[in-house]
């Protein structure tokens, strides 16, 4: 775990209307695709937590993080960052079909794997009913109805889901009976992560097939055999 | 080491539940800075994590409900007492009790440890006077106990508890119940407890009610900046107990506040 | 009147000390969205404000500390009656009491005023239950008694109060103590009443510990939204006084506040 | 009282290093000098309070308000305003030598009455050792330390100090044994109005000669008789 600072160099506007920001930053401090950073401004005594950072797309020395983000933050502010933080996205080395689904308002933390799949040559398409920014052509889009098809095509699957999504999960996926998924794949669960890996509050327990996992240090992303 | 002897290398500790159930060993570097360690609270048998949403902001602070997620002290034990041991602060273990008879299995289990601080007994919120004074007997024995009071309670338990035999007490943070709103429209509550910068003002006030009433009493709740630990401590406060502030700005904070105490 | 006919034209009221003496009259539009007028606190005799600073802002709210001035019951009463009477809502006068004795001098020149809704008494934080049975045997009378508890003690004293003859309990803001950063350096503390959304969650937790009770509340602290005020109504308070929204967002809330809890 | 909406225009530095905000408001919201506006914003629910606001300048419609200002807010911001409220500096129509004395850490509130004498063409003074904009150079600008003579030229004076100043005002002012000033004069006091004038929450009491006076609704201008 490392500590770095960060400036708010632009703010845009996701295809949802949500903030995000462009942070400036050391190289060492940006998140493999799944990765967290931990946020917060010095200056702000009134603020009780830090803020989980994900990157909706990477740059240079910096990256978009992508919504939901303190409406206080404005260009100029610098943060203190720690992390990168919990365990990213690992694509085995064989994949070449790459199938991403976004099952919330927001495809924004799919896309620097998408980046990184496009980069190693993988077919990538993206199952989703979120709006989506201008994506590279080469992106199949389509909507999430059809994600069942895609356990066919895929030799992977990445899923972006929020903490109340998982039990919905093998209906989305159009599984039946408590059987598996067709392909193998990970999903990143987002839940509020209060103490960020930094001991167990517990507050990010995520229920898996024998228990529960920690998003914070576990996760954020699992893979889907925790499930079956 | 008898039960009046609480030995902090500083002031400074962490709240049970902020730092999990034992120092890992690649912070020790940073946790250096910390008086003694508080595990996460340990129940008899295994808890599972609580339903629902576990983590609600609201203006000034936040509300948790997670249950005390814990393996149980069996398991713990086997897991984490060698660290404890290790561990190069005193580490208190907190004790989520059940009944009081869960105190006669706990307690010889954690006597026979070597070098642990202490214990830190938290209370439930709807103790009364006979049964706090109870859960205290039960737990004096050969470490020094510190009996966590629920807030809402603390200073009107506090007197019969420090009779009982406590070393000193603490204050759990103050419960409350929040608002969330449902997907299909109408809100539904979520009680839990309350963290953040909003509750120190409450928390300074209970413990010089404490400390005015001649009590020993670690502080707790909503401690954001130096001064006002410093302002704990000046009003009467053995040591205080950080919580939210860890998990905002992480441990860098330990070795930094230490050194601007000192 | 009994005294248990507390009578509301809807369940939305200002906490004592947000709204001065009487309705004023230019405002009386504005006012008629309200339930009932709660007055700023009478003492017998006249009190002066506070020394040094009376309003404090910290996360999620604020403190204030003002002493509550007032002219004493006497010119209040020459000053203010003919105003109560033309009132178009129940005026609620609010009494500082200092004393059990000081209420047989003012609840003779209450009780003999025309077309008041009710009392409500104010106890000192550090009341115990037989205080506080005491001061509510003192002023039921002919008016019905709203007697409003400190709020730390406010779960624990309800069942005594109420009955003892208060018509309803309420809730006074919660006690707290902030830091001071002085030009001289050092921090100094001041003590007062805490107000802001941060006070909700807790508001709400001890509503709900009373009406569990089967007693009589009427809500408050911290509420800041119709939402707030409803889920506090459906926890079963006969009715919420308002206090910091209104002076953020003014007297134009009431109607409107009206019309959405219909 | 009225209620109106605001725009944030722009922001600025005051001299201090302060935020001022230029908000665009209708003409009747416009606060004279010395008079107040509550403001908040209806989208942020976590503001406890409404802030006052005080003209810096004055504008054909709309005001630069003066510091302190909530640091959420930020050029296009619309917000809820209530005003103007409050007794506001009040110049005798034979003032021809106006003294200001701004007794903080700045002279911003005193500046729409400096404005308004400007057009009357009243000769006009300001004591200060607070940090300065430009001002127009028929304004004399002198240290602090020359006020009492001040009393001597003036035929008015304006003070703008806090509450916590009013006890050292005549010492400031040079007067000894309890003899009021030379001339005439109002001090505009700043105190929290938490409550605004909405009903005695008497938080905002300003200690007077006799007794005490509330900023919300006596003031927050006094005549310095107030005090002598
Ligand atoms: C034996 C035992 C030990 C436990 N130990 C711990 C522990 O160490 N730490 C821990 O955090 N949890 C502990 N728990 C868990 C916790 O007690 C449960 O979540 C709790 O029992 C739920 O209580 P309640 O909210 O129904 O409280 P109730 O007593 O039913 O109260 C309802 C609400 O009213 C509020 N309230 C009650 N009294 C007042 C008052 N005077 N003023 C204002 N508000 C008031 C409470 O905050 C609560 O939200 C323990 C539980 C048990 C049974
Ligand atoms: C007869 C009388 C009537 C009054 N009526 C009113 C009234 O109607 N409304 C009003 O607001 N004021 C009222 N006051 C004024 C108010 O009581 C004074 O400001 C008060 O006496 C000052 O108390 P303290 O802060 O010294 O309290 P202490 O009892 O000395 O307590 C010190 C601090 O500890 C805190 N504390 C105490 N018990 C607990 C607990 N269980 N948990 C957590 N914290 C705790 C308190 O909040 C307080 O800040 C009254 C005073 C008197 C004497
Ligand atoms: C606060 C906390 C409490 C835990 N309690 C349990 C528990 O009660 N049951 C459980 O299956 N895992 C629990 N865990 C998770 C385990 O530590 C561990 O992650 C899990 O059992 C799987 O790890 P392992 O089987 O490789 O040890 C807890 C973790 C934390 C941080
Ligand atoms: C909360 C509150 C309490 C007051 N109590 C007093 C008081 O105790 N003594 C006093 O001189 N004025 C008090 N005042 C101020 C008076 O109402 C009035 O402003 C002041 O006495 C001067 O006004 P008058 O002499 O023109 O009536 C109070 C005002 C408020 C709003
Ligand atoms: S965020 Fe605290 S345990 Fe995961
Ligand atoms: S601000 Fe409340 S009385 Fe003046």
């Amino acid at each position: 775990m490392h500590a770095y600072q960060a400036r708010i160099g632009e703010l845009r506007l996701d295809p949802a209307g949500q903030v995000q920001a462009r942070l400036d930053c050391p190289p060492a401090a940006l998140p493999a695709p799944g990765q967290y950073l931990l946020a917060y401004d010095p200056q702000d005594a009134s603020a009780a937590l830090a803020t989980p950072l994900f990157a909706a797309e990477l740059l240079a020395d910096g990256f978009w993080a992508a919504a939901p983000l303190p409406p206080a933050w404005q260009p100029g502010l610098v943060l203190a960052l720690r992390g990168p933080l919990g365990k990213g996205f690992a694509l085995p080395g064989d994949v070449r079909r790459l199938a991403l689904a976004a099952l919330g308002g927001s495809a924004a933390r799919l896309l620097p794997l998408a980046q990184q799949a496009l980069r190693q040559d993988l077919s990538v398409a993206l199952f989703t009913a979120a709006a989506l920014p201008r994506l590279p052509s080469s992106i199949e889009i389509n909507p999430l109805g059809m994600l069942p098809e895609a356990l066919a095509w895929a030799d992977f699957l990445a899923v972006d889901l929020s903490v109340e999504q998982v039990e919905s999960l093998a209906g989305v996926l159009g599984l039946q009976g408590g059987l598996p998924p067709a392909c193998p794949g990970q999903a990143l669960v987002s839940a509020a992560m209060p103490c960020g890996g930094s001991g167990g509050c517990g507050a990010c327990a995520i229920p898996v097939r024998r228990g529960w996992k920690l998003a914070c240090q576990d996760g954020p992303v699992f893979d889907l055999r925790a499930w079956w | 080491m008898s039960k009046y002897d609480l030995v902090f290398a500083n002031p400074l500790m962490n709240a049970a539940g902020t730092l999990g159930f034992a120092p890992a060993s690649h912070d020790a570097q940073a946790l250096s800075g910390l008086g003694a360690f508080v595990t996460d609270p340990l129940s008899l048998g295994m808890r599972t994590p609580a339903h629902g949403p576990h983590c609600l902001p609201y203006p000034g602070g936040f509300l948790l409900h997670t249950g005390y997620p814990n393996p149980g002290l069996n398991t713990a034990l086997r897991r984490h007492a060698a660290r404890w041991a290790r561990a190069s602060q005193p580490v208190i273990v907190h004790l989520l009790v059940q009944k009081v008879e869960d105190l006669s299995w706990m307690l010889p289990r954690l006597e026979r440890l070597e070098g642990l601080g202490g214990l830190e007994v938290g209370l439930p919120p709807e103790v009364d006077a006979s049964a706090a004074v109870a859960f205290t007997r039960a737990a004096a024995g050969e470490l020094p106990v510190i009996v966590r009071l629920p807030f809402e309670q603390a200073v009107q338990l506090a007197p019969a508890v420090v009779d009982a035999g406590a070393a000193a007490v603490s204050l759990s943070p103050p419960r409350g119940t929040l608002l969330v709103a449902n997907k299909s429209g109408s809100p539904h509550l979520v009680e839990g407890r309350l963290y953040g910068p909003s509750v120190y003002p409450l928390a300074l006030a209970a413990v010089r009610a404490i400390t005015a009433r001649g009590l020993p009493v670690i502080g707790a709740g909503g401690i954001y900046t130096v001064e006002q630990a410093r302002a704990m401590l000046a009003s009467g406060a053995l040591a205080v107990q950080l919580d939210g502030i860890i998990w905002k700005e992480g441990l860098q904070i330990w070795n930094c506040w230490k050194s601007m105490l000192a």
